[in-house]
């Protein structure tokens, strides 16, 4: 089971912040998406601004990205520390 | 070298440029910037802000790219700590602060960590105006280009 | 706005920090830069130092700096203090603190004001060496470029 | 009279540091310093290096600038504060 976390304004708009996932044949972030866009509204529109970010294991990578059920995968807003 | 810190807790600029210089008298020059909370921002009057992280990451995210600027810089040593929960207006957000013999690779490595905090560092401010409502704030797309100018 | 001090004694950076944000909500970002004496310099070791300065002249001279600074960049406060004296290595020198809204406004008024206090400010630097000699400390000519950089 | 002022390496080379001084026809800073070399050793080799600095009345000024007896005029090697 992959770890997958949401952040910030997506956490709250999709009303979670954390899931447990089985991957099957979702071996990309790309493919989840699609997986989780299917679930209807908020999910649909809420991945499709284009502007979601995604870590995989704590580390910025895209929606190309290879991922396993061992990983957490972490969608997020463009950030807005500092 | 380098002390990286995510915390709720404020931080004193002096204190930490003491705890670099501490007993070396090997640097030459020291570079410090803060991050303050504006009462202000897009023309609203802002009461406070929470700060959230990806807790996970962040401390990663930070050493990357204090790594990233000690490779590309002559750092003699390097302290950021970034803030987490709720600030007020006035409050200090981040602190970075880069030692080094030269006053360039201080002024350039320090800039350099701003701009890629506020592109890949986990965090996120949602702001409480004094209307009582709230809001995340939206990334500035001027960040992205003031990040971009150090790619090669 | 701004402060300009030439002392003999140390000052604090969060001192200055605070004085400049005192009450304020409306800073965004400060840049402080401070300068210290080296134990080395041109392979010699360095007991100490002392710096001379042209009395009627410092004052006017950072206060020039300082306000060409700020009519280049949004400066919304500047701290500027030179010392005077004896220093020993590892004694901070000087202190440039910039406040404004904008972060590269900051760097950039803060690293301008740098190079051109090191190619235009009346002071001058005398090295004690370890070997009991002294000498007065040449000017580098890549402060001449550094500072030549702001030209247009 | 003008104040001449000496900083620095300069002023220890020259062994004063302050002098009162008629300017007469000497109505510029270059004119000065032909007459302060002429003095011979050291102020005739103290002058030649091309890299002594001028300001009058305590502002940054060059050997073609203008000046009076009622101007204080310092001489001084390249500064090195900061």
């Amino acid at each position: 089971m992959a770890t997958v976390l949401y952040f910030a304004r997506l956490g709250e708009q999709l009303k979670t912040s954390s899931e447990e996932l089985s991957l099957d044949e979702m071996g990309t972030v790309g493919k989840l998406v699609d997986h989780l866009q299917d679930r209807g509204e908020p999910w649909s529109s809420e991945f499709e601004s284009g502007r979601i970010l995604v870590a995989i294991n704590q580390e910025m990578s895209d929606f190309d990205s290879a991922i396993s059920d061992s990983d957490e995968i972490a969608f997020f807003p463009p950030v807005t520390g500092g | 070298m380098s002390k990286i810190s995510v915390q709720e807790q404020d931080f004193d600029v002096s204190r930490e440029l003491r705890a670099i210089c501490n007993g070396r008298t090997d640097i030459g020059a020291t570079v410090s910037f803060v991050g303050l909370v504006r009462d202000m921002n897009l023309d609203d009057s802002v009461a406070g802000m929470t700060l959230q992280h990806y807790p996970g990451m962040t401390d990663k995210a930070l050493q990357k790219i204090v790594s990233e600027a000690s490779q590309r810089w002559e750092v003699q040593d390097a302290t950021l700590i970034h803030r987490v929960g709720e600030l007020r207006p006035a409050d200090q957000i981040v602190l970075v602060c880069i030692a080094s013999s030269h006053r360039h690779d201080a002024f350039e490595a320090c800039s350099f960590i701003m701009d890629y905090l506020k592109t890949r560092a986990p965090f996120w401010k949602k702001e409480q105006l004094k209307d009582g409502s709230s809001r995340w704030v939206d990334a500035r797309e001027s960040d992205g280009h003031a990040a971009g100018r150090w790619e090669k």
